[in-house]
């Protein structure tokens, strides 16, 4: 045994891995089961930043990031507009990347136009689009939208949408939630909006590479983070906690669909987080187990060295 | 003495001057508006890019009682008479354009007139600095063109009228037409969904938002005929409404709320304070008002400044000075110590692990008879680290050909492969082996990262070279490097300055050069002694982080026992000072 | 070897039997679009210069005269189309089918099938590496490499090259090709990088092929100046500043002493210090240097192994996606985001009955 | 010569560049260099295009091994190149339907989108998923406590890797939430790590990486370091 994990050819480590991922997937994905999910302090902040505001509150959805981190970040830019839509918030979204717009348009395409068709675009949600210079974007609608933002991305001017007649600038928002890959990301947003203006709140999510770059800024310029998937299962588990009649599966009749235990069947889309941490749970016991092993080996190694 | 003012120093007089005003007793809040703050003067800021206006005004005699903070407004921006003038005879220009029947003498009368105009204004400050002077000429040359061809040339008529309606376009809106836009605009918005919302709710009912925004091509003919009809009149009636509405806006001055602030504790005791203002126009002139806040959000009377002010640009950019100091000190300390050295004086640097091994490497690399594999990261020459990678690859190639062992330089960008190949070429010639110098060895496969590291991880598992480099940037790629080099069982040097990848390298490679080690690596391999000069620069370097964190650190924690043990005015004193390093030393 | 090879062939037999039979049975990996017409209308009045086009069937026709007769009575010139297809998903197809079955704008797309098949292959292709390096990885290899380089290149030419060379040196030649819209006047400077490509190409020739460095210069030159004053200005103040912490912390609310805070901060101070001692080149390792620097190195370490910690999860999800395209897109073995609801009516029958529920398909 | 001028090139354009910061009339200076690099590395495009045939062509004269898939490589190359280059089958833009060529080479439906987003995609796309296996073999073989310093950066990670999922919380859920002791549960641990010495090792990296460039960039313009401007007579 010793000498076959000494000599472990590294094939059964990636069979290891495989199947780590794989089966889960299918399993879940056959059968719907989930792991539960305990969320974490941070988690909660960020559920309670958008929870805790009266219905009608301005919230600044930054979205910057484009589809090569769609995996980790769409779980959770789907629940952010989930969730402030159901609250009842004023959405301004926006983005820093070019191709971020299509991020924002996939979302209102698939939540906000399918799930809530009474929202109307201009009075509840609004798509102010990409606009290039990244942190220098944030350094002047800091002070004043309109510099840039002359118009929405349907070329509606400023002062003619509704929702921001009386918004001067992000200042005037109650929250920022920012969804980030990187540069320009939620590190611009900290360090150009709330670093000068700490009455601002934000909340963000973002990869798991990035987060520990901005664990610096918790909790008095970041008031919640979710990091990676991990952090978009979390919120998942809040907001369906408290949204499950509306975000359940639909039988013919239109009544949401329960399963045995009375718990709501939640749609497919809004458990995309939780369901990507089954994998990624079994992934993450591996690669512990890998460490102790492969430490274990190590040790023994050593000691029958020793004697020699 | 500059003119420049420090902040500080202002702070510190003003200070001075009021250091025995006593405490006044706090007030009641009310719901009467505050008295009104002073003496509000504007004044250009000396040595800026010309968009900044500092502020100063006398507290209100409320502050601090009953006053919550200050708001201050500045004046829409408005065009000067001869711009308006200017933009005037373009517009007119453009309709005459468009009049079907008008007599060709009109028109040339009319051009004649306006001509000179245009010229002038195409070399004016204002138009390079909006960059409409290339319509201006544009323009002006094609209505030449059009009176020189005797006006009946058709082509020159439509190209001389395009250019005029480009320039119109192209002259700026000032803050407040575009207002008066904006409010046109949102009138026949509502005017215009006021009209169909009927009309379509009769026809489809609840379904009438979705097809009128998404299938609006299910509208009958008929219909779209009598929405057409109803909304040209809505139009014309909502233009009326929205001048209405500006003209009633239209007092003399238009005002823009741009900020709140509070004043500080040695503000109020100076019972002044001040603000500048940022990101104005320099073609514009403005005036301020100051108001105000009490307690319960009431304003107070505003005081007026009484010039109207414009930003003027000057060639030094002051903001920057100390970075200017800085960064002469920095380099300043560079180039003294490699001056030290060339003057033959020893010096002594520590040894790093990482690049003893590089003899090593290409040396068992030649034993084997296998090749050397470096790579100079993913990024292209505009990133310093590339530099640096190839710096560290003519120290690996010289020995590479002095060993004659085969070393292979795939490239991610074709200047970088470019670069490579001057580099080696040089190495070998160094060596005296220019004949052993192959340039295919040294290629360009893909810009895309993962196509890259595909194509290396192949090439790496098929020829197994018996020595890795990887020096340059690099991302998520450094892993698969690392692992695949691992599991041909060759040496791996790697050195970066990404930190997000340096725990995979110092994991899976033999020796990793760690950030500022990588940037040193060849100053060291090149073994010259002004090369080395540099690292004992860098070293000032970090001497002088030392000596400012240290200083700072000092005095934050002095302002947080000054808080503690309740000394406000010690405290606000710290406070300006740290204040003072934060936003002006150290940006 | 022999058998080794032949196992290997009996099993991806095998497998591609049933890849067959799953997508003949089921439909797998089939790719479905919707197809909406793009139909423009130029609607300048007779004294505008410039054609306005307009889409047909949007809000802003509706306040045209032009429109208000219909598409195909329109004089030709002044009227384009085409159709554009947009992703769609088998639901949305099959409920189409059974609601609207005259105009149903949703259809199977051939080309996006094929590229579901595609693309699944390429990702096994890459995969099978893993086992070891093989022809299919090689064939996967060469593709990424031909595609990826030709990729580039294209987005070289339309993105930096037409519009950053060309578009500045001659715009109006660009604006009749390419960019209608483009309204900068020409700018002449950018010759000069014309130039410097040029002498970069010139290495091509069979002489003076020196002459290439003088950009190489220029490049390197100017990369160092941008990023010596701009990594001052942005890492090392914006680093120091940060640091400019208070040793002994207040803690806001009630203005007391936080212990916890201060020794937060005294670690960090100590760290950043101690760091930068381990970077310190002019002294020798030893003694208290040496113990500082050593303390620098365990600092740098925890860092290592907490960007290790992080990074790996973002490295499983990505693995997950590409597994999930196989199983949902491709296979349809699994339906999360119910794509595939409604089901119909023939596969229902055909999984409720039949080997393919036992082959475990289903 | 052949050494001096572009010594001379490189200083110019360095200095000019950081003098320029300090200006109002030329801080726009550096955004533009930038452009005429992108312009620059474009038209490099050419060198690396022509080496990359070369070498494939040579290959499949030469019948060198493997030339079979240097064949699928300029298959792909140029079936890819002409396509994105010609805009084939691309639809002209809404804003301008009367010109042909004004519509984006990536339209979604064209056939260089097909090529990006069924071979481009999903091939880079797995090799970046390959990494998932990569960091299991590396936490197996990599993570060996020879000795402090690694202990530290293997306790970590494993800290964290236990903190991001359920079994960290589950394991250190016997301390109370508002605990004294409150601070040693796994996942405050973790934001501690991160928090404290995290940011310190960043911090310290990132000053000396500054540091470094500057004093490489300075060499390069001072002409300390010129080994980038190959051989030959001075």
């Amino acid at each position: 045994m010793y000498e076959f994990l000494r000599d472990l050819d590294r094939r059964w480590i990636f069979l290891m891995m495989f199947l780590c991922v794989a089966v889960p997937i299918i399993v879940i994905g056959l059968t719907g089961e989930t792991f539960p999910e305990e969320p974490t302090d941070l988690a909660r902040a960020v559920f309670h930043a958008i929870d805790d505001m009266p219905s009608g509150s301005k919230v600044l959805l930054s979205y910057d990031y484009d589809p090569a981190s769609e995996g980790e970040l769409s779980p959770m830019a789907t629940m952010f507009a989930y969730h402030c839509a159901a609250k009842g918030h004023k959405m301004y979204f926006m983005a820093l990347w070019p191709v971020g717009p299509q991020m924002v348009d996939d979302t209102i395409e698939n939540i906000l136009k399918r799930d809530f068709p009474n929202l109307e675009y201009g009075e509840d949600y609004v798509n102010l689009g990409y606009k290039s210079g990244y942190e220098g974007v944030i350094k002047v609608i800091i002070t004043d939208f309109t510099e840039l933002y002359t118009t929405d991305t349907r070329g509606t001017p400023w002062s003619a949408i509704p929702m921001c007649e009386d918004v001067e600038s992000v200042q005037d928002m109650d929250l920022l939630i920012n969804v980030s890959a990187g540069y320009a990301g939620t590190k611009e947003w900290v360090q150009y909006a709330v670093t000068p203006y700490p009455k601002l709140r934000m909340v963000a999510g973002c990869t798991g590479v990035q987060a520990p770059l901005l664990y610096p800024y918790i909790p008095q310029q970041l008031h919640g983070l979710l990091g990676a998937i991990k952090g978009a299962a979390e919120y998942e588990a809040l907001v369906t906690a408290k949204y499950g009649e509306q975000m359940a599966r639909r039988d013919a009749d239109g009544n949401p669909v329960v399963d045995e235990e009375g718990n709501y069947v939640i749609r497919g889309k809004y458990t995309e987080g939780i369901r990507r941490m089954g994998p990624q749970l079994v992934a993450h016991l591996l690669m512990i187990v890998l460490i102790i092993l492969g430490n274990v080996i190590y040790f023994i190694e050593k000691r029958r060295e020793r004697r020699r | 003495m500059s003119r420049r003012r420090t902040p500080l120093l202002l702070l510190l007089g003003a200070a001075a001057l009021s250091i025995c005003v006593s405490q006044p007793a706090a007030g009641q809040p009310s719901d009467a508006p505050p008295a009104p703050p002073t003496d509000l003067t504007a004044q250009d800021h000396p040595w800026d890019k010309g968009e900044k206006i500092d502020l100063r005004w006398q507290l209100s005699p409320d502050d601090p009682d009953t006053i919550a903070g200050y708001r201050i407004y500045r004046s829409l921006t408005v065009k000067d008479a001869a711009q308006l003038d200017f933009e005037d005879r373009v517009e007119d220009l453009v309709d005459l354009f468009e009049e079907p029947d008008l007599p060709p003498e009109q028109l040339k009368a009319a051009i004649e007139a306006r001509l000179p105009d245009i010229r002038a204004w195409a070399d004016s400050a204002h138009a390079k600095h909006y960059e409409y002077d290339y319509q201006a000429e544009e323009a002006a040359a094609a209505l030449e063109a059009y009176l020189a061809a005797g006006m009946d040339d058709r082509t020159m008529n439509r190209r001389a009228g395009k250019a005029l309606s480009v320039l119109e376009e192209a002259i700026p809106l000032s803050e407040r037409q575009q207002q008066d836009e904006e409010l046109e605009a949102a009138a026949e918005r509502v005017a215009k969904t006021a009209v169909t919302e009927p009309i379509l709710r009769g026809l489809f009912g609840e379904r009438w938002k979705e097809i009128w925004e998404e299938r609006a091509d299910e509208i009958p003919t008929d219909i779209r005929a009598q929405l057409y009809e109803l909304r040209y009149d809505a139009e014309l009636e909502a233009e009326r409404r929205a001048q209405a509405a500006a003209a009633a806006k239209g007092d003399d001055v238009r005002w823009k709320h741009v900020v709140d602030v509070e004043p500080g504790l040695l503000e109020i005791r100076a019972g002044e304070m001040g603000y500048t203002l940022e990101r104005l126009d320099r073609f514009s002139k403005y005036v301020f008002k100051v108001t105000a806040i009490g307690d319960r959000g009431v304003e107070s009377g505003p005081t007026v400044a009484s010039s109207r002010v414009r930003p003027v640009r000057q060639v030094y950019d002051g903001a920057r000075f100390a970075l200017m100091v800085i960064t002469l000190l920095i380099c300043g300390s560079v180039v003294f110590f490699i001056r030290v050295a060339r003057s033959g004086k020893p010096l002594n640097v520590r040894k790093i692990a990482g690049l003893s091994a590089v003899d090593e490497a290409v040396g068992r690399a030649t034993e084997m008879g296998r090749s050397v594999l470096f790579v100079a990261g993913i990024q292209d020459m505009n990133d310093i680290q590339t530099i640096a990678g190839i710096t560290v690859l003519s120290r690996v190639s010289r020995l590479a050909a002095e060993y004659d062992a085969k070393i292979e330089v795939p490239t991610a960008r074709s200047l970088v492969m470019t670069a490579a190949r001057e580099t080696v070429q040089a190495s070998y010639l160094e060596a005296g082996r220019p004949d052993a110098f192959n340039a295919d060895n040294i290629y360009y496969v893909t810009d895309e990262q993962f196509g890259f590291v595909a194509y290396l991880q192949g090439m790496m598992v098929r020829e197994k070279p018996a020595a890795c480099f990887y020096m340059g940037t690099f991302f998520a790629e450094s892993l698969i490097l690392a692992e695949t080099g691992n599991s041909i069982g060759a040496i791996q040097i790697a050195g970066t300055a990404m930190p997000a990848q340096l725990p995979f390298f110092v994991a899976a490679c033999d020796y990793t050069l760690i950030g500022e080690e990588f940037f040193a690596a060849s100053a060291y391999l090149s073994g010259e002694p002004d090369q080395l000069g540099s690292l004992k620069g860098q070293d000032v370097g970090k001497l002088i982080v030392g000596i400012i964190v240290v200083i700072g650190v000092l005095l934050a924690t002095a302002l947080s026992v000054a808080i503690l043990a309740n000394e406000p005015v010690t405290a606000a004193y710290l406070e300006a000072i740290i204040e003072f390093i934060r936003k002006v030393v150290l940006t | 070897m022999k058998r080794e090879t032949m196992i290997w062939t009996i099993v991806l037999l095998i497998g591609a039997v049933l890849l067959v039979l799953n997508g003949a049975l089921r439909g797998a990996g089939q790719a479905y679009v919707k197809e909406v017409p793009m139909r423009f209308v130029d609607v300048a009045e007779p004294g505008e210069v410039r054609p306005d086009w307009i889409r047909y069937d949007s809000e802003a026709a509706l306040d045209e005269e032009l429109c208000v007769q219909p598409f195909e009575q329109i004089d030709p010139d002044r009227r384009k189309e085409w159709t554009r297809t947009e992703k769609a998903e088998r639901g949305e197809y099959l409920t189409a089918r059974a609601t609207r079955p005259n105009d149903n704008p949703y259809r199977v797309s051939i080309s996006r099938t094929i590229g579901v098949w595609v693309a699944a292959l390429f990702t096994l292709f890459i995969f099978s590496f893993l086992y070891k390096d093989n022809p299919l990885y090689k064939i996967a290899e060469a593709s990424v490499v031909g595609v990826s380089a030709a990729y580039w290149m294209v987005i070289g030419f339309w993105d930096v090259i037409v519009p950053n060379l060309f578009g500045k040196v001659a715009p109006a030649l660009v604006r009749q090709w390419a960019i209608p819209g483009l309204e900068d006047p020409p700018n002449y400077w950018y010759l000069v990088p014309l130039i410097l490509g040029v002498m970069l190409l010139w290495r091509l020739a069979p002489k003076g092929a020196w002459i290439g460095r003088w950009p190489l210069a220029f490049v390197i030159g100017t990369t160092a100046g941008i990023r010596l004053i701009g990594f001052i200005q942005a890492d090392f103040l914006s680093q120091i500043r940060n640091t400019v912490i208070p040793l002994v912390a207040v803690e806001a609310s009630t203005g007391t002493f936080d212990f916890w805070a201060s020794a937060k901060n005294l670690t960090i101070v100590i760290g950043v210090l101690a760091g930068l001692v381990y970077f310190f080149f002019s002294i020798e390792h030893k003694g208290i240097v040496g113990k500082t620097a050593r303390l620098g190195i365990w600092f740098l370490m925890i860092t290592f192994g907490a960007a290790f910690g992080y990074t790996v999860m973002g490295r499983i999800a990505l693995f997950a996606i590409r597994l999930e395209f196989l199983f949902d897109d491709w296979l349809w073995l699994i339906d999360p985001v119910q794509r595939r609801v409604p089901v119909d009516p023939e596969t229902l029958a055909l999984l409720s009955s039949g080997p393919l529920a036992a082959l475990g398909l289903a | 010569m052949k050494r001096t001028i572009p010594l001379f090139i490189t200083a110019i354009g360095g200095f000019v560049l950081i003098a320029a910061v300090f200006s109002g009339y030329t801080q726009s200076w550096g955004e533009v260099a930038a452009i005429w690099f992108d312009v620059l590395a474009a038209i490099a495009f050419i060198l690396g295009g022509g080496n990359l045939m070369k070498i494939h062509l040579r290959k499949i004269s030469d019948r060198g091994a493997g030339w079979a898939y240097s064949v699928v490589t300029l298959i792909a190359f140029l079936a890819t190149l002409i396509i994105g280059l010609g805009k084939i089958g691309v639809n002209p833009s809404e804003q301008f339907p009367e010109y042909g060529m004004s519509g984006s080479y990536r339209e979604v439906g064209g056939p260089f989108w097909w090529l990006y987003e069924y071979a481009f995609k999903p091939l880079t796309a797995t090799m970046f998923a390959m990494l998932a296996f990569y960091v299991a073999s590396a936490a197996f073989r990599a993570f060996r406590a020879k000795n402090l310093e690694a202990m530290l950066l293997l306790g970590t990670a494993f800290i964290i890797l236990l903190g991001r999922t359920y079994a960290g919380v589950w394991l250190t859920s016997f301390l109370a939430p508002d605990g004294p002791l409150s601070g040693l549960r796994l996942e405050n641990v973790t934001v501690t790590i991160m928090k404290v010495f995290n940011t310190a090792g960043n911090r310290a990296i990132m000053i000396g990486i500054a540091l470094g460039i500057a004093s490489t960039s300075l060499k390069v313009l001072l002409g300390v370091d010129r080994s980038y401007l190959g051989g030959g007579e001075e």
